[in-house]
């Protein structure tokens, strides 16, 4: 969010409320910063599904097969040497290293995927610039309207909020951050 | 080790590499330097063999010295020797690394100042200013180690031409031997045995497998008949009275344990069997027979001799009496077994020239101005009673030529480098006469003389030649015997028969034993060969055969003496005979005579080189003169006091598992299967791709009916694949390095040896445990080691089911000098620390074969190739060789009925097999 | 409070990000390039040598084979730099006066060997025999490269096990007849497996092929 | 789960910026003592360093190892470490999965003890190497010999676990902490503090949209680390289930490690978490309902262990091979390194009983006493499964015995110091209860 409002919120049930009263009205744009995952807030946002999933599955697809393909073609096809009089192909005991792959692909894909899908690392942000706005992460309940969002008209917008019990309503970014 | 700047920049660039940061470091690869003028036989990178002979108590055996560029680095038996027949001893293996000794003399001193050789010649020379030198030599006495050299004989003659009035005398011998056959024959003659026409062998007290001279040929001969193919197959029998636990006796079927003053007992009453079973021996013997308390004992087993009669050699030891050997003559003579008497090559044998006391008498009294001692170390081996440091002090001067500076060094005069076997001229004779030349392996490198160069110095010649003397002595027979090693033909016949004097052998029965008290066995270490190569660190970390021991001697006790005196391993014991006492280390060992302490000879040097006083301690203290090896009536006492000792197996119970098979031979006639079970492969969801039949494939059999425990092939793998020595502490922390060890396991019917290295499984379960293929398997069945690969996980090693790897725990080459460093077999790596390793079957030597045989165009079963373990096994009884050639020995051996895989039921396929261990019992004894 | 970043932190952040990513993902690919390359192989770097002899003048102008001075390659793990005598073979009758020679002469009279300089090491554990290789068709050139154009000899191939392995697991792409060994730049009319199959090559995959 | 009154998780009246007060006033304002306690710790940490440079110099025939003990101390001290670390992966993992809301206090405790005792197991396996500075060997890689690894060895797998098991659990912790990072850079009292919070809080927003993600990830790495964390002390028990020797050649070794490991993870994180809450007065959210929970998952896990040393012993017995019989019936109870098997019985299998009562449970030195017997017993369990397995296999005459080194004994302390070095810094640096998830409680 470049430009907008900011209001802040007594708890996670006003800013739910709040929201689902704006979005009942047509707002679209809307964030929400709070200090903890809520999902009512969430539900309210009407957030899409994550798509983490898939790209762990994706993960973990593409570690099964470098392990497995990678064991296979090193000790099996490359440089087959007699090793205990066992199969160089030796799937069971391949069988742990594909497992553990799997795990550390799915799971870096986790991670940065999260990483991708939030923005991070992202040290600067507009809403930093926000008067207040380090209480998010303590006890802040903020809701962001983005001024692009098609029912945004800063005053209307303003009011409305105040009477969906905004604490405070802030101004963002008409005075454009150095 | 002083690093070298090469050495520095090697292990900087290694680390440099190893992080890859090698960055503008630019790398020295050293430098080639050929020959300016090359010796048209040399080529280099191949070894070189000469034919040569070392000699060992005085008798000659033949070597074959393998060099490399000029250094030799291995030792094998001549196989055209008849001493050896291509085997050799761990002391004889040991010598390669004598060469190489840091502490060898380097300079001639006189009253420790270095000196020039030309001064001892003004002094000693032909017109030397020594006193004797007027006088025809009066005042001159020279004391050689035994020796039975043709060369030396000659040159001792020469120089008693020119000084009539020298007197040459020799330290040791078998004097008691020598004086019981000049009392039964009337001259100084020696027994030859033999063996491979004996079927029934009787040893009072002698370790002729392992220790009396000509073991080798012994026990060469010994297998032909010991060697069972099958359960219908016959073999000899062998008894052994003795106390301490030798090899022998080990290999032995029947042993009777007694003290060693009882041996002689037993063998009369043996004779008086014999006599009650009609035997034309002295009646009186039947005496001792009957107040034995080995009777039963005797007359079983005389019932048995007296059935094979004509076919039995009886041995008496050398530590034995006179008395002792005269029983021996008589039940030889009795018996008339494949033993015949022939005079004694050694020069001046039976002679009093091998009087120690007269010698003694004569300096004390004076007489002698210049005593000569020539590669021998009286004052460490005479026993002390005889005063040989007082007296030896009244010669005027004392000229002592020796290897290391010795006891007999630290009071000598003119001190004398002596050079080593394999950098002389000169010439031997075997026990049974042959002789063979010695000629030198690499240049010396000390200035040096040998005995014979002394000699020929104090006959008068300045710059003694002896290649030239040595053919003028041999003449045109010389340059056909150089190439071969020996002088073909020279065998000594033997005497003509002669009957034995019943008289002497009836006066020299014993009488009633009175109670010893506790006997001291004193027993020559054959590994050290008494204490003379105590500063072999090969041989001082050779594990004794039976308690396989290292570096210490102990006192070693059965368990019943031992708990009857309240000790325990590691007791410190206090033996104390009259004032004098010493203090050792207790060892207890099943199947050591009751009432009897053995303790080996030859520890607690005082001198000779760094590690020969190391460890250890010094019994010449209760020796006598008279009686210096079996010394009675001691009194052992606990001190309280505790001593570590290393031993390199300190379990020898089998628990009960079908590791070492052993039976006797009616048992296995009775069930000729007994064996198969442990043969067949246990069922395995996996295919073993090693058992598809293809060319080349190596294997080894054991033959744990033959192994006599001697410990050469141990040395010989040491020398072969330059195996780290690591010293006694590292040895107590279970970190030894030998590839080949030789474990004993306790039996009802006493101890048995098997031979253990790896066993190259075809389904090897070291190999599939190592995370990067460091040990991985050939096609041709050998379990491969590949050290640079190996980052020292040590798994393999846990999961050897054999324990045959061994770890470079640490830097075992720190402190090499270089000139160390050329023993070392350049076709082996010199291992690092943190690698593992184990026997590789001597890949370098089979992968050598394979060049030799694949671009000579000739199949691989042409091409001569063994282990070096098989290749000195006296007994034969490592077999190595193509499993898949079914003429080869190997693969006979193999399918031989006894065969079987240590281990079987783990499912490790070993290629090496184990033949069960057969013993042949008399019937009548119990044990 | 204000924000605890400026904007250009996200900058900052990004270049060190990059960086990060560059060294851990880059340095192993510098790394492998680096032990392939000359800087870590030697290759191509030539070496003096206390005498300047010149492959060259022996091998092209004069006709001298291979085998002549190296003619333990072919009965020897070693090939063997020839002993000063096998030169004054010749240079006790030719050029024996010249100054380029001196090395020689000197080595000659005073009995005291010439130290030449490694060109090709491989280490300690690593047991090459060349009388395994030139008797069955591995030509000196196939490793050594064109010694015959070479002023002062240098190292051509990187003689890594990679590099070995080549040719032990195709040797017919490098055999050549055995007689044919000791030819500078050769051009094979014969195909490799045919060699292989005539010579029954099989040459070693296992470890102690090399390493003892 | 019903949370019965007087055993509740959360202590007290809170509001959102009171509860993250209090749970950040460690970083804040840290005990006096943590100052000392980085000294000792950091020396001992020092100390470990050093004496690994001796043994990287010298090699390792500083330790006590020998042939037939080829593993000895370093093997002992990883496999005890790998297994503290389990109890946190499965409290910050397979807790979270099960939704039990009694993790949030302890999860971070918990999987920082996971890493570090990770870490310190890992050096054990590189320090072990005769040539440590191959290890890199174990990886694929292209290199110039055209060599790889050697995939059937249980070690690379090994190696791929714990790596993995490392990883994942960094990562996983890492972004657990992501917005109490932001709560640290927001509450920051230093402008430096901020940065370097704000620097490691990766920019968190406190946005729906982050936190959803944040979840979903979360969930998606705790169904990751579930079944890594079975199978990380399952591929460490192949190490020893896949050879051959005697007493290690045991099917039951997969979950027999996997409950041995767990249960050694509770007693490390009772040891922690019991004088941590006394020291920082973080009783409230530390509660006697947290402890008397880890006591019960004790008590559970020491039945499993118990159950598995039965089992060994009975499968010896039932299965009638002698070398099996010989190493579990006779040379562990009564060899000569009896003394060690018989701690492990009475630590692993009886003084966890005494859990069954309540009172010990709600006592909180009984629990502190038991957690450190139950700890040693550990030790105990992995020095017997591995000294005596090897000291006595299958040739008698290769029979052998076993003293570690000073040198053994300065790593091993090294290690703990190191440990409680790296543990002291997080408790000093990063919010230890975990803030976020505890304002969940208070909504």
């Amino acid at each position: 969010m470049r430009r907008g409002l900011m209001a802040e919120f007594q708890g996670p049930d006003a800013l739910a409320a709040a929201i689902r009263a704006l979005r009942d009205e047509g707002y679209r744009r809307l964030d929400a910063y709070l200090p903890l995952p809520h999902r009512a807030v969430e539900e309210a946002l009407a957030l899409p599904k994550s798509p983490l999933a898939w790209f762990v599955l994706g993960g973990g697809l593409l570690g099964a097969t470098v392990a497995y393909v990678g064991m296979w073609w090193t000790n099996a096809v490359d440089y087959p040497l007699n090793i205990g009089s066992r199969p160089a192909h030796a799937m069971p005991a391949f069988i742990p290293i594909t497992f553990e792959l799997t795990v550390l692909f799915a799971g870096l894909a986790a991670f940065f995927g999260w990483a991708w899908l939030c923005r991070l690392p992202r040290l600067w942000h507009p809403v930093f610039e926000i008067e207040g706005f380090e209480r998010a992460s303590i006890d802040g309940y903020f809701l962001a309207v983005d001024a692009r969002d098609p029912r945004y008209a800063a005053d209307v917008s303003m009011r409305r909020l105040t009477a969906l019990g905004a604490r405070r309503v802030l101004r963002v970014g008409e005075e454009a951050p150095a | 080790m002083r690093p070298t700047r090469r050495d520095f920049l090697r292990t900087l660039s290694a680390a440099a590499a190893a992080w890859g940061l090698e960055g503008c470091l630019q790398v020295d690869k050293g430098q080639i330097v050929p020959y300016v003028r090359r010796p048209p036989e040399s080529v280099p990178g191949r070894a070189d063999t000469y034919a040569t002979s070392v000699e060992v108590d005085g008798y000659g055996v033949g070597v074959l010295g393998e060099c490399h560029t000029g250094h030799p680095t291995k030792l094998e038996g001549n196989p055209l020797h008849p001493a050896s027949l291509g085997a050799l001893g761990a002391a004889e293996q040991a010598r390669i690394l004598d060469l190489y000794d840091r502490d060898r003399l380097r300079a001639l001193l006189h009253d420790g100042r270095p000196a020039a050789w030309d001064a001892f010649l003004a002094r000693f020379g032909a017109r030397g200013d020594a006193p004797w030198v007027r006088r025809a030599g009066e005042g001159l006495c020279l004391l050689l180690a035994p020796t039975a050299s043709p060369l030396r004989a000659r040159l001792i003659e020469e120089l008693l031409a020119l000084y009539p009035r020298a007197s040459v005398r020799f330290s040791g011998g078998d004097v008691a031997r020598w004086e019981a056959a000049r009392q039964a024959f009337g001259e100084p003659l020696e027994p030859r045995y033999d063996l491979t026409r004996a079927t029934r062998i009787v040893s009072l007290d002698a370790d002729f497998l392992a220790d009396e001279p000509n073991w080798i040929r012994w026990s060469r001969d010994w297998a032909v008949r010991r060697r069972v193919h099958g359960p219908d197959g016959e073999m000899s029998r062998t008894y052994v009275v003795e106390s301490f636990v030798t090899p022998t006796g080990v290999a032995a079927d029947h042993r009777l344990a007694v003290p060693g003053n009882e041996v002689v007992h037993v063998g009369a009453a043996l004779l008086g069997a014999l006599a009650q079973a009609g035997l034309p021996v002295p009646i009186a013997a039947r005496a001792s027979l009957e107040r034995s308390a080995h009777r039963a004992w005797a007359e079983a087993v005389a019932r048995d001799l007296v059935a094979c009669r004509g076919e039995v050699a009886v041995f008496v030891g050398r530590r034995q009496p006179v008395a002792a050997h005269l029983v021996g003559i008589a039940l030889n003579a009795a018996l008339g077994g494949p033993v015949t008497w022939a005079p004694s090559p050694l020069l001046g044998a039976g002679t009093a020239a091998f009087d120690a006391a007269a010698l003694v008498d004569a300096l004390r009294g004076g007489a002698v101005d210049t005593l000569v001692t020539l590669e021998t170390n009286p004052a460490f081996e005479l026993s002390p009673d005889l005063g040989w440091a007082t007296a030896a002090a009244k010669a005027r001067e004392r000229v002592h030529l020796a290897y290391l500076p010795d006891e007999t060094a630290e009071s000598a005069t003119w001190l004398l480098p002596a050079l080593h076997d394999f950098e002389r001229w000169g010439d031997t004779r075997a026990y049974d006469g042959t002789a063979a030349p010695v000629q030198p392996l690499v240049r010396p490198l000390v200035a040096g003389h040998t005995p014979d160069g002394v000699l020929a110095m104090l006959a008068g010649d300045r710059a003694p030649d002896l290649r030239d003397r040595l053919a003028r002595r041999w003449g045109e027979r010389l340059e056909a015997a150089l190439p071969r090693g020996v002088f073909d033909d020279t065998a000594a016949a033997p005497a003509p028969r002669r009957d034995v004097d019943w008289d002497a052998v009836a006066r020299a029965l014993p009488s009633p034993a009175a109670d010893a008290g506790l006997v001291l066995d004193l027993v020559r270490d054959p590994r050290t060969d008494d204490g003379r190569r105590a500063h072999n660190v090969w041989l001082r970390e050779l594990p004794e055969p039976v308690t396989k021991l290292v570096y210490d001697n102990a006192a070693v006790l059965a368990p019943a003496t031992a708990a009857r005196l309240g000790v325990a391993n590691e007791d410190v014991v206090e033996i104390r005979r009259g004032d004098a006492a010493i203090r050792l280390p207790v060892w207890v060992l099943a199947g050591q005579a009751e009432g009897a302490v053995a303790v080996w000879t030859g520890y607690g040097r005082r001198a000779g080189g760094a590690l020969a006083p190391q460890h250890g301690v010094d019994v010449s203290p209760l020796r006598t003169g008279r009686e210096p090896w079996i010394v009675p009536g001691v009194e052992v006492r606990a001190t309280g006091e505790r001593h570590a000792l290393a031993t390199t197996q300190p379990h020898r119970d089998p628990h009960g598992r079908p590791i070492l098979l052993r039976r006797t031979l009616a048992d296995w006639r009775a069930d000729p299967q007994f064996a198969v079970a442990q043969n067949t492969p246990p069922p395995s969801l996996l295919p073993n791709r090693s058992d598809v039949p293809r060319t080349q494939q190596w294997g080894m059999v054991v033959d744990q009916t033959l192994c006599t425990g001697c410990s050469a092939c141990v040395v010989a793998c040491v020398a072969e694949n330059n195996i780290p020595m690591v010293g006694k502490a590292q040895v107590r922390l279970g970190r030894e390095m030998h590839w080949l060890r030789i474990d004993v396991y306790d039996g009802a019917r006493g101890p048995a040896f098997q031979p253990m290295m790896c066993v190259h499984c075809e389904k090897a379960p070291c190999e599939y445990v190592c995370p990067v293929n460091a040990t991985s398997h050939s096609h041709d069945g050998i379990n491969e080691m590949t050290y640079n690969r190996c980052v020292g996980t040590r798994y393999c090693s846990n999961n050897c089911p054999y324990k045959v790897r061994r770890f470079n725990w640490l830097e075992w080459h720190r402190g090499d000098e270089d000139v160390l460093r050329m023993h070392a077999n350049p076709d082996v790596t010199v291992r690092a620390r943190g690698v593992m390793e184990k026997c590789t079957y001597c890949v370098q030597r089979l992968r050598g074969a394979e060049i030799e045989a694949r671009t000579g165009g000739r199949p691989i079963e042409a091409v001569p190739v063994t282990t070096a373990c098989a290749q000195t096994c006296p007994t034969g009884a490592l077999v190595f060789g193509l499993v898949s050639d079914p003429g080869a020995e190997v693969s006979k051996r193999r399918a031989e009925l006894h065969a079987y895989a240590v281990l079987n039921e783990v499912g490790t396929f070993p290629r090496t097999r184990h033949l069960a261990r057969i013993e042949n019992p008399n019937p009548d004894l119990r044990s | 409070m204000s924000a605890p970043f400026r904007p250009i932190a996200d900058t900052w952040l990004r270049v060190g990000l990059g960086a990060t990513v560059l060294v851990v993902a880059g340095g192993p690919v510098v790394l492998w390039g680096y032990m392939r390359s000359p800087l870590f192989t030697t290759t191509g770097q030539a070496v003096d040598q206390p005498v300047e002899f010149d492959h060259r003048h022996h091998v092209r102008d004069d006709g001298i084979s291979c085998e002549y001075c190296h003619f333990d390659a072919w009965r020897a793990a070693p090939a063997g730099v020839p002993s000063t005598d096998l030169c004054m073979n010749c240079h006790s009758q030719v050029w024996n006066d010249s100054p380029l020679t001196e090395p020689l002469r000197r080595s000659w009279f005073e009995d005291r060997p010439i130290a030449w300089n490694r060109v090709h090491q491989v280490p300690d554990f690593v047991f090459f025999d060349h009388r395994a290789h030139v008797t069955r068709g591995v030509a000196c050139e196939t490793c050594h490269g064109r010694v015959d154009l070479m002023p002062r000899v240098e190292q051509v191939a990187t003689l890594q096990m990679g590099w070995c392995l080549d040719c032990h697991r195709a040797p017919e792409r490098y055999v050549r007849p055995p007689e044919d060994v000791a030819v500078m730049g050769y051009t094979p009319t014969i195909p490799g497996a045919r060699i292989v199959a005539e010579l029954d090559l099989r040459p070693p995959l296992r470890c102690s092929g090399c390493h003892r | 789960m019903t949370t019965p009154p007087g055993a509740r998780l959360l202590v007290g009246r809170w509001d959102d910026a009171s509860l993250t007060d209090k749970l950040l006033e460690p970083v804040q304002r840290p005990a006096p003592a943590s100052r000392a306690v980085l000294l000792v710790t950091g020396l001992g940490a020092a100390m470990l360093f050093a004496t690994m440079g001796y043994v990287f110099v010298t090699g390792i025939g500083v330790f006590g190892n020998n042939i037939p003990v080829a593993w000895g101390f370093p093997i002992i001290n990883f496999v005890w470490w790998i297994g503290i670390g389990h109890a946190g992966t499965f409290i910050s993992a397979i807790l979270l999965l099960l939704e039990q809301p009694w993790r949030s206090s302890l999860n971070r405790i918990a999987e920082g003890m996971t890493l570090f005792a990770v870490m310190q197991a890992g050096l054990y396996p590189i320090l072990h190497l005769g040539r440590p500075w191959f290890a890199y060997w174990l990886v694929p890689y292209p290199s110039t010999m055209s060599m790889w690894p050697q995939f059937m060895s249980a070690l690379t797998w090994d190696m791929a676990a714990i790596s993995t098991y490392f990883t994942i659990s960094l990562l996983f912790w890492y972004q657990g902490l992501v917005p109490d990072l932001a709560a640290a850079r927001d509450r920051a009292q230093s402008d430096r503090a901020r940065r370097i919070y704000g620097l490691f809080a990766l920019g968190w927003r406190n946005s729906a949209w982050h936190w959803r993600h944040w979840r979903r990830s979360q969930l998606l790495l705790a169904g990751l680390a579930t079944p890594l964390v079975l199978s990380v002390h399952s591929i460490v028990s192949m190490d020893f289930a896949t050879s051959k020797l005697p007493g290690w050649h045991s099917m039951i070794f997969p979950p027999y490690f996997v409950a041995g490991a767990i249960f050694s993870g509770f007693a490390m994180v009772l040891t922690l978490v019991i004088p941590l809450r006394r020291l920082y007065r973080l009783k409230a959210v530390l509660t006697p309902r947290h402890l008397d929970l880890l006591a019960k998952l004790t008590l559970v896990t020491s039945l499993v262990v118990s159950y598995s040393y039965a089992s060994e012993f009975f499968i010896a017995w039932y299965g009638g091979v002698e070398y099996e019989k010989y190493t579990l019936l006779t040379e562990r109870p009564f060899g000569p390194y009896a003394t060690g098997f018989w701690i492990m019985i009475v630590c692993n299998v009886f003084v966890p009983q005494l859990l069954w009562s309540r009172r010990v449970r709600a006592s909180t030195v009984a629990l502190w006493v038991i957690s450190i017997l139950v700890n040693v017993g550990m030790w105990f369990e992995r020095f017997v499964l591995i000294v005596t397995s090897q000291r006595a296999d299958f040739l008698p005459s290769s029979f052998g015995e076993y003293t570690p080194s000073l040198i053994d004994w300065m790593v091993f302390a090294g290690t703990i110091s190191f440990f409680l070095f790296l543990f002291t810094l997080l408790i000093r640096f990063v919010p230890f209860v975990p803030i976020a998830e505890n304002k969940e409680q208070l909504h």
